[in-house]
Parts: C-alpha cells; structure tokens; sequence
C-alpha cells in the first residue's frame, strides 16, 4: 500500500504552500463548495504573492455580514491578509453589494494584479489544462474587453478567441465525502469548480465531511477519481 | 408621472416566454424572480451555470439547504429528475446551445442586440461571471431591465457605451414600460406597459423604435 | 408536461435518418456499450451515404465468429451492407484477425472514404463540438500521419496540432438506464464513447436496458442529462 | 539456436517495472499479460482507456462480465475503489500526464525512441486506437516487443520506416533478449536474456547498443 493521503489537520495540508504559489480555490459563490477551512488555515499560514485562481474573488469575513447574516467566510481573507499578487476568475468582485471588497481596495491601490476571466471559459481553460491540452477557440468574448491581447479566428465563419490552459501548484477544494484513496464524491451544487479544479493542480488538498472505507462510494458515481487527489483532511460538519 | 411595471411584473412577463420543455437559465438579480413565475400547465427546466439542471423555484426559509443553490447564490427547491454536473459540463451545456432561453439584467441595450450587463465605469475589479458564455451560448437571450437610468437616462442605446458582454446576443427586451424585439431591421415595440404611448416609450429611449403592426398593451 | 421520449421500438427511433445523414455510434470495440439493437435497426431501415462516427469500425456478424465464439453484431453491418460512405474513428479495422472486414475491403476498392483519429482525440473533437468550441491542440499526432494537412504550433516550448469540432445528426448510444425524462446512467466499461457522444448530435437516440420512473436515478449519479437525450427505446436483455 | 523468454516471461520483466501505488495503463495483446503479474506486495492502479481506474486482474471464466472489459475486450475483475468514467474524461487522464506507466507493443522502436506500434504496409485501414494518446500522455513508455520480425530481421533500428504513434517517447525496451534503456545519448543495453552476449544481442539490433556499466543478465 502506498502513502496515506489522510492528514490530520488542514494546518498540515497547507503547510508547504510555498510564496509565489498558484494556488486555485473551488467553490463558486458565497456558499456550498467553498473549502473554508483551508482556506483559513492558508491564511494562518501566511504564504505570500499568490497567484489566487477561482470563480469569485470573495469579500472577507468582515464584510460578508453586510450581505449574509453572521457573515461567512470566503477568500477576500487571502487578500485582507495581502498574500495574493494576481487574482485570475470571473468575479473578482460583485459589482453592487458590498460597496468595496478588499480584492477591489487593493486593484485601485495598484497592490493586486486582476486578469477577469468569463466564467464558462474559466472553466474550460482549467479543464485544457488537466486534459494536456495547448489551448482551444471559444466564441465567448468576442468583440469585448475579453478579446484584447488574444489571437482571434474566424472557423466556418464564426468568430473565436484562442484561449490558454490554466493549471495550479495547488488546489484547494471541497468535496462531500472521500474513501482512504482519495475517490471524491459532491454534494448537489457544491460540486461546482471543485472537481474541474481537482485535475489541474500538481498538488490537490480536498476538505471533506467524511471519509469512508475503500469500497463504500459507488464506483459509477465517483466523481474525481483518486489518482487526482493527494491530500484528504476530514472537517466533519 | 406615469406608473411604471414593478420587477415582479417584469419577471412575469418574461416568464411567459418560456415554452413548454424549454431549458431556460435566469441571470443574476431581476431575472431570478422568473422562478416561481412559471405559467401554469407549462414544464420548464431551470438550468443554473453552478452545475444544476431541473430544480424547482426559490426555497422557502424552512427548506433551505445553502448546498442547493443557484448561481444567484439563493436556495432552490430539489424536484425528482434534476442532475448535478460540475462546472466545465456546465458550460458544454451552455456553449453548446442546449440553453432555449436565458434571462439577464442589462446596464445597456443597443438597436443591435449588443448587450452589455457587468461592467460599470470606476468598477474595473467587477466581473462578467457566466453572462458571456450564457449570452453567446443561448438560443434565446431575453433582457429583463428598467428602461432608464436611476438619472432617466436611456439605457435601450444606439451603442452601448458601457463594457459589452456579447454583441448581437439579445432577442427581447423587456421593461418596466415596454416589451421590444431586437429584430434585423432593428428594434420593434411589441408592447407598452398600460397607459403608455409610443411617443412617451421613444422619449425615453435613444435608438429608434419601430412600433409593431399589431402593437398591444402588455397583458397580465 | 412535454411529448414522451419513449419510442416503441427501434425501428421507429431510427426511422428518419436520411441518406448522407452522419452518425455516431456508441460503444468502444467488440462488446459493452454498443447500440446493437439500433445498428441493427439502422441496417433494416437502409439509410446510406452515411458519415459514421465510432470508435472502431467493427467487423460484422460473420467475421466476428472468427474472434469469439457465436460471433457478435457491431457497425460492420452497415459497412456490409454498403450504407456508408466514410467512416472516422480510432480503429477502422483491426490489423489482425480477421484478415479482413467489410470496411477494409470497401477501402481497398475505393468505395469508402476513411478518417483515423486518435481515440483521445476523437473523443475530445466531439466534446469540442459539444461544448460550442471552435477547435483545440493537443499533442497527440505531431510527427505522424496525423499532423498532415493539419496546422501545426509551438505553445510554450511545445507542439500541438490542431484540431476540429466533430458533431453528427445522430448520435445512436446505449445506456443502462433512463427515467422517462430521458436521464441516463451506464453500467461500468459501457460507459466509454457513449455519453460524449450523446452531447454532439442533433437527435440522440438511446437503446437502454430498462426505463425507470422520474426520480428513480440518483441526481448526483446522473452521467447525461436529459436535456441531450431525444429518443429512448427499452431493450430488456 | 539460442533460447528466447517466452511472452509471459517478458511481461513478468515489464511488471517489476510498476512502482508501488503507480498507475499503469496495458496495451493491446502482449502488455496485457502483466495484469496478472503485479509483484508481491505492490499495489498498482489499472487505468483503461475506455473509462475505467483501479480494476483488477483478467476475470476467470466464470466471473466474466462483458460489460467489465479492459481496452483489449477482456473482461476484468473488479476492485474495491475502483471508478468509471467517459473516453473523454480517460484521455484528459491520459494526456493529462496521470498515468505513471503504460506498456506498449510496438512494431519497431528507434534509438531515439520514436515508436511505430499500429500501422503495418499494407493495411492501410487499420488503426492507431488509443497508443498515439498513451505513448505522449504517459510519463513513461515502456515496449515489450519480439526483438526480431518473423523474418529474423531488426525492430529495433536506426529511423523507424513504419507509420509512427510518437516521436521520442519510449523509456524502455523489454524483448526477448534483452532490456534495453533509452537515453538521452542512443540505446543502454541494460540486461541480457540468460546465456545471450552482448555482441549476440547487437547482432540483431540495427542500431546501436551501449553495454550498461552493470550490465546483467535478465532476473527473473
């Protein structure tokens, strides 16, 4: 039997998160999928210019009780704590409440480099990443602000933009439950980006809220299968 | 001055554009109030860029279940038949054209189609999540939005003037006082919201419209 | 409530497939995922000048008594009964037994057009195409027959070729089961080419092995949803 | 004539090369035999192009299920862990850079390690299947091949003249006579089948062979 892939806490799982790092979150909103304790505990870990990929940049525990009651926590913590250098999803920030989120504060200051992605080719451009993929043409941000800098195409007279892979040092993510390999399996819409993200990272650490025996998840319902996942900490709910 | 549709009324309006079996997806914000609006004897399937086909409307405080949520970020109810999938399948599904009719909010509208809905002026760090691929990828992109600016300015545009989320993309717009269908002639004035005349509609709007041969009173 | 997806039969699922129609057929070699009943349809009903779309290009009811005891049916019905008019896929025919099958003697009489592809290429073409994109480059192929007439290109040091969307009129594919809706779920290694396929045809047609009501199938355990799924016809085995 | 390992001798040499916790994809025919031939104590994870991780050895005849099948049509046994997938999702597993070892038969290999495993002069309709994905996907390619064609004449050679699967990607040559490494700098002549010489060996290799420092005969 090779290595187990249980650590004990998340602390332990981000430990060797190096400073320049890419990293990738999953999740997709302010809820379901967000791997909030590693999230944290890369915060208590202090790992400097990041390259922070996911869907929404967050906005930090202080600011979500202006949208959530009780407020919850997300990513804006990483830049609250300035560990990030370049956020690179589709929702850097939401444009109407809060007024400002941290990510936003630090762009204006010219502290944080933002390169705003659409969602869908968010997706894509990490899945041509995991696939071994150079890159593909998607219509999507044609004619916008999307477009600048990047190869356009007319194919059988559509227009396209050539878009890149996007691939991690890191993947912190969420899942449902695990067996002791590493099989993975979601619950309903916290699915999101997480098992996109699972393929693209050279290292991926999954927060689970239960880990199960070899055998116990429904091998047609594996959703990410283990040779995707190296790190399993388990964070009962 | 005259009495203007409310967003649910708005909502309801748009929800009747939904066929029957369709696949329909609702923005952010306005468009989400389409939900619990479905016409009665017609089966929509709600598909959500988070990863969600065939869920029900908006769940109520009691069954809220914050790992069933739209893209919007609000609870929904389950329903038997719906499916979960992650988010690149999600987009295979948009991009590919499975979507019948998608519902957005607008900043701006041209005489084109040309939509622009996520960026505002001194808010670079916002961003477009999944209106691009959604405007490009739908069938059927239907806009849901005031017709004026919180300032009364036009919003229903020669050309937008705000960053573009797709060009071309929109079929039909629908108002606070007006439905109108962005058409290869430009943009016809279906309905007005009760009370309204055309030339009031235009007064308020910068591209020209052209009002329908059969030119109604929204109903509903 | 919209109209029923169930089809009576399968002669009836695949009666308006019309000459020079491109299909996909499902399945991955000799067992296991193929749509037989459908082929089989298909061969009764006669379309010709088909573009077929299938991982290998199968042998037909007699040969294949060569390889296993009581033979088997696959796509090499309709290449006998000279219904198509170019084939793409991975393995048009095996380069040993048998010594020949119907595709390769219609190659060799110039009577059928043949496009090999990788398989991992094969199956990303119709995902490309599923997903609305335009094209991809991938690595596989450079240097070999594959890379001819096709764009070549150094990404980061490396060499991709280019690659095109590959979708069909129909996509003919076999599942284990469906709820009426049109949901489906597979069994174990006949999943394969199956659910990628469903997603790149204009009709999907599905041979399952038995029908269940809505709600019967786990939603987190769905493979295709039932948006890409148009016709079902019940098999019972 | 001197005596050659047997086919289930040369894939036993190939599966010592599976590492401990590794995954190993099995290509058609000879590579297939290594299945069953894991060495004691190590675990290996199969994965099989068609969709599936973690499977088992070759089923029994009374087990077989014939929708349980590796890539070569033989059915398997299942595992505990083990999981299904789509072809699409098997070759992002595949170029993706996930599969630590696959083992390949091959026509010819050159000494740059160029591969030619699926088109024969000929037979212009066969097909390369999934090997061109495996042979660049895979971290390392192993071949077990006949060191000879049936007429006596050379696989391993200077420029394959076969139709090639990839470029420079094999690791590792196991045949009948001989394991052989390739390197940066040609062909490594690491291990010889028992009672074979160097010169033996090279006499029927058309390209060039560098003698290991440890050079050694076949362990088995």
């Amino acid at each position: 039997m090779s290595k187990s892939k249980i650590f004990k806490s998340c602390a332990e799982a981000v430990a060797d998160i190096f400073d320049e790092a890419s990293v990738m979150v999953g999740g997709f909103g302010s809820f379901g999928g967000l791997p909030i304790n590693l999230i944290v505990a890369l915060a208590e870990q202090g790992a400097r210019d990041l390259t922070l990929i996911a869907n929404m940049g967050g906005v930090g525990f202080e600011l979500s009780h202006r949208i959530k009651p009780g407020g919850y926590q997300d990513a804006g913590i990483l830049f609250e704590n300035g560990q990030v250098k370049k956020f690179i999803g589709s929702v850097p920030a939401l444009g109407g409440m809060p007024p400002t989120s941290p990510l936003e504060r630090l762009h204006r200051e010219g502290k944080l480099e933002v390169e705003t992605v659409p969602q869908g080719t968010l997706a894509e451009r990490i899945r041509c990443a995991a696939g071994g993929l150079g890159g593909f043409y998607t219509p999507v941000g044609v004619g916008t602000v999307v477009a600048e800098g990047k190869e356009s195409r007319v194919i059988d007279g559509r227009e396209y933009l050539l878009e890149r892979p996007l691939r991690a040092d890191f993947a912190l993510i969420k899942a449902h439950k695990a067996d002791r390999l590493g099989n993975l399996v979601y619950r309903q819409t916290a699915r999101c980006f997480n098992p996109v993200m699972a393929t693209a990272a050279a290292v991926t650490i999954v927060e689970v809220d239960g880990v199960v025996p070899v055998g116990k998840l429904d091998p047609e319902a594996v959703v990410t299968p283990h040779i995707y996942v190296h790190r399993i900490v388990e964070v009962p709910r | 001055m005259k009495e203007r549709l409310d967003e649910p009324t708005i909502a309801l309006r748009a929800a009747r554009e939904f066929a029957d079996g369709s696949v329909v997806n609702l923005g952010y914000g306005m468009p989400g109030l389409c939900a619990n609006l479905i016409p009665e004897g017609r089966t929509v399937y709600f598909q959500s860029e988070n990863g969600m086909l065939g869920f029900g409307g908006l769940a109520a405080d009691e069954e809220k279940d914050y790992e069933l949520i739209n893209a919007s970020d609000q609870p929904v109810r389950p329903l038997p038949g719906m499916s979960f999938f992650d988010s690149a399948q999600s987009f295979d599904m948009i991009r590919g054209g499975h979507i019948d009719t998608v519902v957005l909010g607008a900043y701006q509208v041209s005489e084109k189609g040309d939509l622009a809905n996520w960026g505002r002026p001194g808010r670079p760090a916002t961003g477009m999540g999944g209106g691009m691929d959604l405007a490009v990828g739908a069938k059927r992109t239907i806009v849901t939005m005031l017709h004026t600016t919180r300032e009364g300015g036009p919003r229903i545009v020669k050309e937008c003037t705000y960053p573009l989320t797709a060009r071309g993309c929109v079929s039909l717009i629908i108002t606070d006082i007006a439905v109108i269908e962005v058409t290869g002639e430009g943009l016809l004035l279906r309905e007005v919201a009760p009370g309204w005349t055309v030339p009031e509609v235009q007064a308020l709007t910068e591209a020209r419209l052209t009002p329908a041969a059969d030119l109604k009173e929204i109903e509903l």
